[in-house]
């Protein structure tokens, strides 16, 4: 069992860490909104983090706090990932279904230009050297599994109270929640502000765990992949993005031995998903016990 | 009795078309009230204008007395204005008793983390929500139904409980969209009972569309006839069903000419 | 801010904007027809490119599996050129079949199609690395015959230049556009096509078969991507298997930006954004790759529908 | 002319009509009455294709049409005007008509009958250059009909031509209805309001929740006291 | 998939004997670059160096006698790749060395992983700050560019000195180029000239006609280029087609024959600060540019030739361990021979394609020959060649 995770505890660690980007995006999926703005935050995230971690100006923090100051760096994530999620999400959760998500992907996209001409995110290089919370990766489990727990059960919650009711409604049927008293704006900005913050905090973490931050870690197709293990985990189930993190981050490694031809097999396997199980893994359970 | 709505000249226009033109009634408290007229006459626009999904272009709304005109629709909602819809929007995934629930919340004062949480609020909420929605499943006999998909429900089911879902919220008036369409004479009977004996029980004002003349006129205590976006008539059954231009838009020139002639071309309280 | 400076920011956007509004031709048809975004279509658009280079040049290079293989024979580059640009029309009714048909006969989330398309971008653009190699292919200088590489002149004393490449990517953007608007306004099968896009079952009803349509759509949307992507390929270079991507984000902005499902949308996207990003003041050069996205949020913000889109109802 | 044996029906697992048998005989109208849901709808989908019978066949002109798919259904002779005006709202109303007889190739016979729906429905003439959807109502109804009737269908299923029109404009469209017949037309009829289809068709075929209850000479029934009670009031 | 994975777990523990034994024969050396995704341009030249050097080292007899084997795993472009695949050389190759990754940002991720499992890494292309400083077996093997680029100016200033106005042009998104250029920007200053713009692009644009129009508003006449080859190339063209006869001088980041098919005939002339020379003269280099060459009907890229010496330093590293330890490298501990071979690389100095070069003790290469090149094309425009300008 030890070799197994010498070898495969990173991979382990990344499925729990990329799970919770797929939940980042549950959670406006749940209230109807297709976004894709969750890896904007998550990369925003990893450099309130790396900043903090690194940054001379936090010198005087850092030997005051100690190990506080990890802690303090989530929070830091998270609450400038509401105020900004606030911000973008006001205006554009006018949008629905692929516009909204268009408006997302421009976002992004917008932010890492931003960043990248920002000095004190470093550049194209990024932040590097951002001190470690563990000795090992393996360890950052105590990061992200607390995180993937309490999200799971936060979920969980959700689903079943007047909140998550709330949220499946305008789901649903927008207009018609709105005539039923629902407060519709306010749930989709809710909804998509509870996974900006997870997503932002979820960076906040993954910069130590990586040990470098850079502009590259907020791309178009990261931010897909996460949409992915969403639609392919199943997009109506609380398991949904877990289980589809953990096909799809482990896939490529499963394939590793078939080198350079891997992602074509990869990009076979996304396909066949697609058509074999329309509902996700998930809905295979589903369709199973139905 | 004093007037629960009032609507002062109302408007929309949707491009250059006036879809509803310069429209004024008022809704008594404790009434039901009829809109008729003919496919396209603006019936649908003027109740989307009453609940905020339709800005009107000029005009005003008061309800209770004050003005409601601008409002988003969920601000209408939760002063006590409830509705159905045409072609039934439910929310067709989620369970019929989570249809009914989820109006009921709306006066919930705990918020999300109450609802993650579990406060003693949001507990006792919780419970008075499902017991309250539980009560109106009763009503309309979906009970033995309440945990599955809404839109799993054959067509007439469906009807009752968008009624039941509007009642959740416990409003003090009630707007049905052609609640009858799609109906055979016994059950728009039958439907007719029932929307009386809900007025009843729960003290509403009803504003109804419909278009199924002999319904309207049994059940309505006054009506308003619109045509081209414009209000032809108003007034009881009796005075709107023999009216030549309610004859006229109903009927065509020839039957207005034999009612304005008083020939007994008045639209049929029967059918 | 001279009159030279003036036209030529003017001409470089007229020309990059053309360049767009032909990738984003592709996107939009297909948009208009499924309203599903064809994620795979930058990797057509790349495969045209390298197809139309292995046909004109006849050589595989060094690092792929087919490295050193030599084709038996080449083609004229025009011939190469609509040769490739008709295999990618292929290429695009596979992506149909693979990826947005089976899809659609088991009623899938629409959202489904948009990770299985990106499944097929990843399978074309991993096999042309697979067999091509990641290197740089470029085609051979003389591809447009023995025009200048460039013509310079001059207004007010200050000399104003434009590449010949990209007078041609203009004129024949311009061509395909008047193509393409002309067949769907002007054939009974473009009027077959626009019902198609309206209301599949209406349209079968109808007697047009729906499916042939939607094939065939995804074959002239293949086929523009190709033809777009040897003449970009043209213009730059083939660098790396990954070389539309960039182009196929882009593209996104361009057709939201114009209209969803809008022809003439696509184009005006195209040279807004073109021209968005030629009249850039050089001090902000940093941000070029952000002005179509800005562009875009601004534009979803303000006019949800696009430029030229009508408020239809979107079907994802 | 139409046979359907022993048809059933489902939407996933939802069965909407479960074996249905029924016939259109050369130059009938032939109507299908019941309440809403019944499976009315259901049926002529099934017909035209666009739904694929899980259980029993369908045969057309004597041809069994399994495996068709609905546009080759339209090249067989059937035209179906379906249920909500499904008029192509963004293209014009002569486009639309135009590709009512996409399936046809004579481009004389095509303008006669372009003439003849003109003539039937004068309106639409003022209207041609409009799109659609700019229609009223009554409007995009007779641009239904009248783009069904462009493939000079052998057999015409008319889904709810009454759907939320005046009483005025009904009236309007079941003469043209009754004429179209009398010059030849079969017709299959769906119709909410029984009345005036019992009156309109010979032959009537009454459904209740996807099952086939009475039918008959539709005057009988219209003094049927069950048929009467539950759908004529 | 979470019972799929126990099971592969529970195949793969007992498919994995225990630690504490010797190296094995061939010995297996890490080489983890990025084969796949947009990266791959510059993964594929390493691994070409690399299998260059596999063979030859091999046919001179390997460690002693002992041969080598090259264990290859991709990266792919992202950090959690290069993870991965340090993980798997560690654990299931069993290498004495990793070479890789191809980028900087990567090497970041991935080394300490290597560090703490005390396996010695060689960076054959990282070249941002900061790198040998992430742990002791941290080193590499690509030099920073500090010397060359104020080299490759006066060489312009050289060939034309009346240069006044300086255009300078870098790829912001890549860590190399932005770093580069901040160095050539210094060194402008310096030698006392103006530089009248800054332009700002993306290794993955490929129309520069707003960076030209710039540079051809401002009197321009010398541009200097920081960034990698398809875009470098591209804008040397438009440069080019588009009016501009100055001097071009590119960043090391140009020193690639990639730049050939980009901008053909155009290429011709440009000044290329190179940390390698095909036209170098060590004889070992002669050999590898020749194998390079029947290989790959191509001349190498500087990513291979560094890939070939990552190879070569490390074996030689292995061979003074045998030296010292007085056995055979497959008669000792995995662990051990790890160890003693992070040491080893960092003593004395290796004659390499790259020219001489030596890590010191932190892991930082020194290297003693850069170059600066200027650009020839072949008649037909389609090849050309680095030719050496004199020091």
């Amino acid at each position: 069992m030890a070799a197994f995770f010498d070898l495969y505890g990173f991979l382990c660690i990344m499925i729990l860490q990329q799970a919770l980007l797929g939940y980042s995006l549950y959670f406006p999926l749940m209230a109807g909104q297709l976004s894709l703005a969750s890896i904007g935050f998550y990369s925003l995230g990893g450099y309130v983090a790396a900043i903090m971690g690194t940054h001379p100006a936090f010198e005087a923090w850092r030997a005051t706090l100690g190990w506080l100051m990890i802690p303090l760096e989530w929070l830091a994530a998270l609450l400038l990932s509401v105020v900004l999620a606030v911000a973008v999400g006001l205006p554009a959760l006018r949008l629905r279904g692929i516009y909204l998500a268009l408006a997302t992907i421009a976002f992004v996209q917008v932010l890492n230009v931003v960043v990248l001409n920002m000095p004190i995110a470093g550049g194209a290089v990024g932040i590097f050297g951002i001190p470690q919370a563990f000795e090992s990766r393996f360890a950052y489990i105590w990061f992200f599994g607390p995180l993937l727990l309490l999200t799971i059960l936060f979920t969980l919650r959700l689903e079943r109270s007047a909140a998550g009711r709330n949220f499946m409604a305008v789901r649903e049927d927008e207009l018609a929640a709105g005539a039923m008293g629902v407060r519709t704006t306010a749930n989709k900005v809710l909804a998509f502000v509870i996974g900006c913050a997870l997503a932002g905090v979820v960076g906040a973490m993954s910069a130590p765990f990586l040990n470098t931050w850079n502009a590259r870690q907020g791309t178009f197709d990261a931010g897909v992949a996460c949409l992915a293990y969403v639609l392919i985990g199943g997009s109506r189930s609380k398991w949904g993005p877990l289980l589809g993190a953990a096909l799809l981050v482990a896939l490529p490694e499963v394939l590793r031995p078939l080198k350079d031809s891997r992602l074509i097999l990869n990009g076979m396997v996304l396909v066949l998903a697609c058509v074999y199980m329309p509902r996700g893994i998930a809905g295979l359970f589903a369709g199973r016990r139905a | 009795m004093s007037a629960l709505l009032e609507v002062r000249s109302l408007s929309k226009a949707f491009g250059g078309l006036l879809a509803v033109s310069d429209v004024s009634l008022s809704v008594e408290q404790g009434e039901i009230f009829g809109l008729i007229g003919p496919n396209g006459a603006g019936k649908t626009t003027f109740f989307n204008m009453l609940t905020g999904m339709t800005r009107p272009t000029s005009g005003e709304v008061l309800f209770a007395g004050g003005a409601i005109t601008g409002l988003r629709p969920e601000q209408v909602a939760r002063l006590g204005v409830a509705r159905t819809f045409q072609n039934i929007r439910l929310f067709a995934g989620l369970s019929v008793f989570d249809n009914v629930r989820i109006p009921r919340q709306s006066r919930e004062r705990s918020g999300l983390w109450g609802n993650i949480l579990g406060s003693p609020l949001a507990s006792r909420e919780e419970r008075e929500t499902s017991e309250a929605a539980w009560e109106l499943l009763k009503l309309v006999n979906l009970t033995d139904r309440a945990m599955r998909p809404a839109g799993s429900l054959p067509y007439g089911d469906r009807r009752r409980l968008e009624i039941a879902r509007a009642l959740a919220l416990a409003p003090r008036l009630l707007l049905l969209d052609e609640p009858a369409a799609g109906m055979n004479p016994s059950e728009k009977a039958g439907l007719a009972d029932f929307i009386r004996q809900v007025r009843e029980t729960f003290d509403l004002t009803v504003l109804l569309i419909e278009h199924n003349v002999p319904m309207v006129m049994g059940l309505c205590s006054r009506i308003a006839v619109l045509n081209f976006g414009e209000r032809i008539a108003m007034g009881t059954p009796e005075e709107v069903q023999c009216d030549p231009k309610v004859v006229e838009a109903y009927l065509g020139a020839q039957k207005r000419d034999a009612a304005a002639a008083g020939e007994g071309a008045c639209l049929h309280s029967t059918m | 801010m001279t009159l030279a400076w003036f036209l030529q920011n003017l001409l470089n956007g007229l020309s990059m904007g053309s360049v767009y509004a032909i990738f984003a031709l592709g996107y939009t048809l297909v948009f208009s027809i499924l309203g599903i975004i064809n994620f795979a279509h930058g990797a057509v658009f790349t495969l045209g490119a390298y197809l139309t280079y292995l046909l004109s040049v006849g050589q595989f290079g060094i690092n792929g599996l087919l490295a050193g293989w030599q084709l038996p024979f080449t083609l004229p580059f025009p011939l190469a050129l609509l040769a490739g640009a008709g295999l990618s029309g292929l290429a695009g009714m596979a992506v149909e079949r693979l990826a947005f048909k089976p899809l659609r006969a088991r009623q899938a989330d629409a959202l489904l199609a948009l990770v299985s398309s990106l499944g097929v971008a990843l399978i074309l653009v991993n096999l042309i690395q697979y067999l091509f190699g990641a290197e740089i292919y470029s085609y051979p200088s003389d591809v447009l015959g023995s025009l200048p590489p460039a013509f310079i002149f001059k207004v007010g004393g200050k000399p104003v230049a434009v590449r010949t490449v990209q007078i041609v990517l203009f004129v024949v953007s311009l061509v395909m556009l008047a193509a393409l608007a002309w067949f769907i306004h002007g054939t009974k099968a473009g009027k077959a096509l626009r019902a198609t896009a309206e209301n599949q079952d209406t349209a079968s009803l109808l007697g047009i078969n729906v499916d042939a349509f939607i094939l065939g759509t995804f074959f002239v949307s293949g086929l523009l991507g190709g033809l777009s992507g040897t003449l970009i390929g043209v213009s730059f270079g083939l660098s790396g298997p990954y070389f539309g991507v960039a182009y196929g984000l882009k593209a996104l902005a361009v057709i939201v930006l114009g209209g969803l499902g809008s022809i003439p949308g696509a184009v005006l996207g195209g040279l807004v954004i073109g021209l968005g990003e030629a009249f850039l003041p050089p001090d902000l050069s940093s941000y070029k790759e952000a002005v179509a996205y800005a562009l875009l949020f601004v534009i979803l913000l303000v006019r949800p529908q696009g430029l030229l889109g009508g408020t239809t109802e979107q079907k994802v | 002319m139409l046979a359907l044996d022993d048809v059933t029906l489902a939407y996933g697992p939802v069965v909407a009509v479960e074996g249905v048998s029924l016939t259109v005989e050369q130059g009938e109208i032939v109507t299908l009455i019941g309440a809403n849901g019944a499976g009315k709808t259901t049926i002529l989908r099934a017909v035209s294709r666009l739904i694929k019978p899980r259980k029993g066949s369908v045969a057309f002109m004597g041809r069994d049409l399994a495996g068709l798919t609905p546009d080759k259904v339209v090249r067989l002779g059937l035209a179906h005007s379906p249920e909500g005006r499904q008029v192509l709202a963004r293209l014009s109303v002569l486009e639309n008509l135009e590709l009512g007889a996409y399936v046809r190739s004579d481009a004389a016979g095509v303008a006669e009958d372009l003439e003849r729906m003109f003539g039937l429905f004068p309106r639409l003439r003022e209207r041609q250059r409009q799109a659609a959807g700019t229609l009223s109502g009554g409007e995009q109804q007779m641009l239904a009909i009248a783009r069904a009737l462009m493939s000079r269908p052998r057999l015409l299923l008319l889904d709810e031509p009454s759907l939320g029109l005046a009483p005025i404009i009904v009236e309007e469209i079941f003469e043209i209805i009754t004429a179209l017949n009398r010059e030849g037309t079969t017709i299959l009829l769906v119709e909410q309001n029984a009345h005036l289809a019992m009156q309109a068709a010979h032959r009537a075929y009454v459904l209740e929740a996807g099952r086939l209850v009475v039918s008959g000479d539709a005057r009988a029934l219209m003094d049927d006291e069950r048929v009467k009670r539950a759908y004529l009031g | 998939m979470s019972r799929m994975l126990s099971v592969l777990a529970l195949v793969l523990s007992l498919a994995v004997p225990a630690l504490a034994e010797n190296v094995a024969s061939p010995i297996p050396i890490g080489f983890a670059v990025a084969q796949t995704t947009n990266v791959a341009l510059f993964g594929q030249e390493q691994v070409n160096g690399a299998k260059i050097a596999e063979e030859y080292l091999n046919s001179l007899g390997g460690v002693n006698g002992t041969p080598i084997r090259m264990v290859y795993q991709d990266t792919g472009g992202d950090e959690a790749g290069a993870v991965n695949a340090f993980q798997n050389l560690i654990t299931q190759g069993k290498v004495v060395g990793i070479i890789g990754p191809t980028l900087s940002q990567q090497a970041f991720a991935a080394n300490p992983i290597a560090d703490r499992a005390k396996v010695p890494v060689v960076g054959p292309s990282n070249t941002a700050k900061g790198i040998p400083q992430i742990g002791e077996y941290v080193g590499r093997i690509s030099a920073p560019m500090t010397v060359v680029a104020p080299n490759s100016l006066k060489k312009a200033l050289a060939l034309n000195p009346k240069i006044k106005n300086v255009a300078v042009l870098f790829a912001q998104n890549d860590a190399f180029s932005a770093s580069e250029t901040g160095i050539f920007q210094e060194a402008i200053k310096g030698l006392g000239l103006n530089i009248v713009t800054i332009q700002r692009f993306q290794t993955t644009d490929t129309d520069f006609t707003t960076q030209v129009t710039a540079v051809l508003g401002e009197n321009v006449d010398l541009v200097v280029i920081s960034g990698l080859a398809a875009d470098s190339g591209n804008l040397v063209k438009q440069l080019r087609q588009l009016g501009y006869t100055g001097i071009i001088v590119g960043g090391n980041g140009l020193n690639s024959p990639n730049m050939f098919p980009v901008c053909g005939a155009l290429c011709q002339d440009i000044l290329v600060a190179q940390a390698y020379s095909p036209e170098a003269a060590a004889e070992v280099n002669r050999v590898f540019v020749e194998k390079f060459t029947a290989a790959y009907k191509k001349g190498p890229a500087q990513f291979s030739a560094q890939a070939f010496a990552a190879v070569q330093v490390i074996v030689e590293a292995l061979k003074k361990v045998e030296a010292t330890a007085k056995k055979k490298i497959t008669a000792m501990e995995l662990t051990e021979v790890r160890t003693a071979l992070n040491k080893a690389l960092r003593t004395g100095s290796y004659v390499t394609p790259l020219g001489e070069i030596s890590m010191n003790a932190e892991g930082e290469v020194e290297q003693k020959d850069f170059y600066v090149s200027q650009i020839k094309m072949d008649a037909d425009g389609k090849s050309g060649k680095f030719t050496l300008l004199p020091r």
